[in-house]
């Protein structure tokens, strides 16, 4: 075990899978002389040159297709996009062709491409570089979908994505870049995909934390015990596709009750997914209906004030988890990050 | 208007352009039938653009195309029974019936497909050109796509990517003169489409798309420059399209004139004429050749009457490439047992053989492996 | 009332827009001289000319920047997309510009765009053609969705649309444009939107049917009562933004069981959002959990047997019906037409 | 380079580009002091291609910019009190405080914003063009926009559209020599931008970006043959940024050699020289302007300072502009009284008054109304 952080773990990742698999490449905006908009690829470049790290011109859509076209070709490319609002201009690229080619086709090529990006609010970008786009990517059969919320993940998913024969869109949180967390050793220590990590056990309410959600999930469960004598279990899926939804199951089976914590918008989201897969599968397990605590339904604004309560903290998840407790919970901190659509 | 080649290649390239035209021809008539469903577009008309391309190609070669795409696969090799057998959404046809007219695909061709979005796969031809390059191999790609295609944000970006990086890749844009209904003064300021790569950087060429010996000639050098100089090359094929867009297209955007003055050079029939008026074949030759064509669609349009439809449970196969982490995919429905594997992993939960790009890596680790010498490894292997 | 189809319903609302409204004009590839690829804007160019009814380049994220440009600065543009997959290469422009200018210029500029486009399988279109996605718009705040599945709806609506301050998104479906139906002279004859219809009145169990799903579900209410002696009332919501969900609550508040029946991907769906909602509100109305009939989570294959096990029919409705009554069920017709995500 | 204009005009040009860099300056300080959050742009280095720019257009013409755009809502007149609050998130500020310093916005003199999508600004500022057109007016629409964002998708498919269209549109490329650390070279195939429109039939112009008298010069034949011709121009300003890309930026893509080099070429310093040197003003005034600047920007920070965040309330304010369709948005969790407004329409459902677009579809009546006066009509109204 090292301690690092959520940044290095990733380009740890990079570095590793980069020496053991010559068919490993990167391309991105900035990744190579720049070293990565959030320092990601720091140091790759000067060790690997410019063949298998490659500065791109800023052309996402091109550079997503660029890497399909290898991917198809042999090679397992890894595309870093700098912001997941950018991978919107990819769309086509992603959704048409990435996640639709190997069944299209009828299973003659596979597209083994990593699309990675970052996602999230907490740093003021505004409205063009501050939300979670998950639950888009989410609903496009052919794509995984990985959302890690520690280091040790984000290392060991990455692995695992770029070794995965399948197209994967790996989300990372720009708050956690910084993180710090135990990383293993060793270089073949991977975590697959669909294999959702228990945080925090607990016998008296589910709470299932998506991306940087899941650790604020984990404060919240810590108050909880605190201040409010309730036992909460704390379920970070890791990824979204494909989703172990046995062990939210079976914790919801001995719970009865869970919440469901995200930091994107309500509509359509990860939380009204798992909601119904929940209310669907379990329905007779559940002595209330699963709450969600969701991102405000709003583009993300940049003045700090509005920011802060456009996106779900502490006081908002214990005021649900104790709501579906029948417990009167005290009032909320941000009325507005648990509202919804127009 | 390029040489005469030897004879018998010659009699191919004739044999071939006849075969595409006569495929599609009955695909029209299948179509009619109900055979064929969704949008059924034909090439007829633009068959040297086709076959004077592919022709300049080596085997190794990749071949990238849009949804306009029968002939490309055909001239490839693809058996005109599994590109018919696809049009039947058969599972003999080349993409197992999955993706019809618009998307072809033979990956042991190097036929890289068959796109229906207009303008998508150019961004993917760059990146077989780049994973050509990476493999230290000579393989070239040749992309083709139409004039209403040049419009679309990918052209730029790809042009610019592919100048900058130095790829192997031919584009080839088609000018059939229309995008749809549109004429292409209609949609593109400028018309001139051999000059609309420069300033990305990548040179332009124009070929006679009705002739299939300037159309060879012209991209025998584009690939010859390419495979050298390692710089793309925008190559513009001057050609129509004699039906319309599709099957449903009642064609009010172009007078009935037009279209028979470019009949006059249908590509097939001037062929022909030169072929025997060089004596290069005999008028019956030349009736064989055709007659050969009609019996081997008859062959396909048969083969693709017996080839079974897909069976209800194979609906979730190849969504994705099964392994450890990735089982199958649950129903919302059932709970408990909601694992199903859409084709059952094997023990180790390894993909169960049918992992896609196999001869690839392969030739990627042999390239690799010799290094320096990649290149020359990978010649020899193609 | 006139009868007409609903690809002439949307034709004549478009007429009327243009002759009410000098602002009002329309952009498109092959909708001019072409007549539009679904003939949906036939005649329109050579009554109101190439100023206001204009073909465009293949260009779509271009074209709909365009739109929002132009309706920022006092026009009201109407974009049609060809197909909604296409809308994909759009998204930057619809997402990150059309929905969030408004909010992100603190309500300065407003952007009364709408785009047009088809969804939706039944015609071998294959995989870059015949997706449903009105999930993807319907979880981005700023922008109202619209998904009418009747000639007198497709009319109202789109007038409303066009007469709307806020950008649009407007989805038709390709197997509905040849429907016919009854539809109002009166050519201020507008549908609000958020105003839900109910189709079919029913005390046994709440069918919601999303876009051409609300017929199918029709067809499938009529077999329940004729077969099963079920009488299921079938609500069209016929926008999912702004949502009408007070309608679909009272429903259920009389049936306690409720079915939502979409064509598009389960994971992340409509049918997820709207079973997350109406298990949060009503969740002690309901008798048995919300039952989902949705598109198989695939690629929309070409080949004629599988795309029709891929989207849902009248047997998968009621057998969900039947089961949600507690009433065994009949096998099903198509397993995979309510299966779900890797 | 251009000729010297009028005293009092050279006069203003200086103000107004040292009153951009004493702002900036600040507002990088304000930066470091944790007063503004986000990214922070800078254009210190690049005043002349802002002020020589805008001051080639009338008030009736649009400008829209992207995220680096501080200067271009000050020269188009917005108090740096507003933009500075802006910065600060508060509610004064010129967007505000939704947007910050990639999103500045002033409707009411027509700068139609700063956007944070490299390219996203391309299509709307056709869309805006187009609608002046369409208006009958003589307005002219300014796009600018970065070496880099020439790159994007949206580069080839605006200025084709625009050049097809006719639309009055110039578009400015500040090639600043870098896109982010990605020196020019790097990024693009043609390093010559002022060509990279040729192949789309959007002819070129160049000029020295750190020269304010050679940037207006251009940009005023540029907006006038584009009012005149209502043919696109794209013009290529050849400049340098002084600071790094946005605040946190180490700088290790260029050398302090280089940056040197370029600093010596300062535009306000050079053109401040020269205003003593022709006698345009002294020393004294040149002080003056200064320090009337550094005044202004006191005085905006102190404003902004004193001008209040937005309240927790407002947060769904302008998500939608309300009407008896759209009354609000309701609470995922409250049931019952699920629908709040987030600004209460009035009693017959209308929008309260905060319509946007309010003075715009006034005059497009004036201008319909003017028929085919419209273009005079509107150009009184400017
Ligand atoms: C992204 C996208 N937009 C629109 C379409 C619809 N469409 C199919 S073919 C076509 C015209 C393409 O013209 P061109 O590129 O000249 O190719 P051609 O059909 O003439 O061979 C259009 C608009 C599409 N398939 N994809
Ligand atoms: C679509 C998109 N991709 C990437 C970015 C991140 N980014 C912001 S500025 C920038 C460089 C742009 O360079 P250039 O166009 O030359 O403008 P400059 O910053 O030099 O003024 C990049 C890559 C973005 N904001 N939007
Ligand atoms: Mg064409
Ligand atoms: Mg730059």
């Amino acid at each position: 075990m090292a301690e690092m952080r959520y940044r290095e773990a990733l380009g740890a990742a990079l570095r590793e899978e980069l020496r053991r698999d010559e068919r490993v490449m990167l391309m991105g905006e900035d990744i190579g002389v720049f070293g990565g908009a959030f320092k990601v690829t720091e140091g790759l470049l000067e060790e690997f040159g410019e063949r298998r790290v490659r500065d791109t011109p800023i052309s996402e859509n091109t550079i997503v297709g660029v890497g399909v076209g290898a991917a198809m070709t042999g090679l397992r490319p890894v595309v870093e996009l700098m912001t997941i609002n950018f991978a919107l201009l990819a769309f086509d690229q992603i959704v048409n062709h990435a996640a639709h080619i190997h069944y299209m086709f009828g299973g003659q090529a596979s597209v083994p491409l990593v699309v990675r990006m970052p996602q999230g609010a907490g740093h003021q970008l505004g409205p063009t570089h501050s939300h979670c786009l998950e639950a888009l990517f989410l609903h496009v059969p052919g794509l995984l979908v990985a959302v890690p919320s520690t280091p040790a993940d984000a290392k060991g998913l990455l692995k695992s994505a770029i070794r995965n024969e399948n197209p994967v869109i790996f989300i990372e949180h720009e708050s956690l870049y910084g993180v710090r967390g135990e990383v293993p050793d060793d270089e073949d220590h991977l975590v697959g995909f669909g294999r959702a990590r228990v945080a925090r056990e607990g016998s008296d309410v589910t709470i299932v934390g998506v991306s940087r959600m899941a650790l604020t999930a984990e404060r919240a469960a810590d108050r909880l015990a605190q201040e409010h004598q309730v036992e909460a279990e704390v379920i970070d899926p890791r990824t979204l596709r494909p989703l172990d939804l046995d062990t939210i199951l079976a914790s919801v089976a001995r719970t009865n009750r869970c919440v469901i914590v995200e930091e994107g918008w309500p509509h359509g989201g990860v939380g009204a997914n798992l909601a119904a897969l929940i209310a669907e599968q379990a329905f007779d397990d559940l002595d209330a209906p699963v709450q969600r605590v969701t991102g405000a339904d709003v583009p993300m604004p940049y003045s700090k004030p509005l920011e802060d309560i456009a996106y779900p903290h502490e006081p908002q998840i214990i005021r649900a988890a104790l709501s579906v407790l029948g417990v009167s919970a005290p009032e909320a901190g941000a009325p507005s990050a648990r509202a919804g659509g127009a | 208007m390029g040489a005469l080649p030897e004879p018998d290649v010659a009699r191919e390239w004739l044999a071939t352009m006849t075969l595409i035209r006569r495929f599609e021809e009955r695909a029209g008539e299948m179509y009619a039938r109900a055979k064929v469903g969704g949008f059924l577009h034909l090439s007829i008309g633009e068959e040297a653009t086709i076959v004077g391309s592919a022709r300049a190609l080596r085997e190794s070669d990749y071949l990238i195309s849009t949804y306009r795409s029968h002939g490309h696969a055909l001239v490839r090799g693809t058996p005109p029974e599994n590109v018919m057998a696809e049009l039947f959404g058969r599972v003999d046809g080349c993409s197992h019936g999955r993706g019809g007219s618009m998307h072809m695909f033979d990956l042991s061709r190097r036929f890289m497909g068959g796109y229906g979005i207009v303008g998508g796969n150019l961004p993917i031809a760059a990146g077989i050109a780049l994973s050509s390059d990476y493999r230290a191999t000579e393989e070239v790609t040749l992309c083709t796509f139409g004039d209403g295609a040049s419009n679309q944000g990918t052209f730029g970006e790809t042009l610019n990517l592919a100048a900058l990086w130095r790829l192997p890749v031919v584009f080839m844009v088609t000018n059939n003169q229309f995008g749809m209904g549109t004429a292409l003064r209609r949609h593109s300021a400028v018309t001139d489409l051999q000059r609309k790569g420069e300033s990305l950087g990548v040179p332009g060429m124009r070929c006679d798309g009705m002739d299939v010996l300037d159309t060879y000639a012209v991209l025998h050098e584009a690939v010859q420059r390419v495979r050298e100089d390692r710089r793309p090359v925008l190559v513009e094929a001057v050609t129509y399209r004699f039906r319309g867009h599709s099957m449903a297209d009642p064609e009010q955007y172009r007078s009935k004139e037009e279209v028979a003055r470019w009949r006059e050079r249908d590509p097939i029939q001037t062929f022909g004429d030169l072929l025997v008026r060089e004596h290069a074949i005999d008028e019956a030759e030349r009736e064989r050749i055709d007659e050969q064509a009609l019996a081997r669609v008859d062959a396909a349009v048969a083969f693709a009457e017996d080839s079974p439809f897909p069976a209800p449970e194979s609906l979730y196969d190849d969504v994705y490439v099964l392994d450890q982490d990735v089982r199958g995919w649950y129903s919302v429905e059932s709970p408990g047992d909601h694992r199903v594997a859409s084709r059952s992993a094997d023990a180790d939960g390894a993909p169960d053989g049918h992992a896609a790009n196999d001869e690839i890596p392969q030739q990627l680790t042999e390239a690799l492996a010799a290094g320096e010498d990649g290149a020359e490894a990978a010649q020899e292997s193609s």
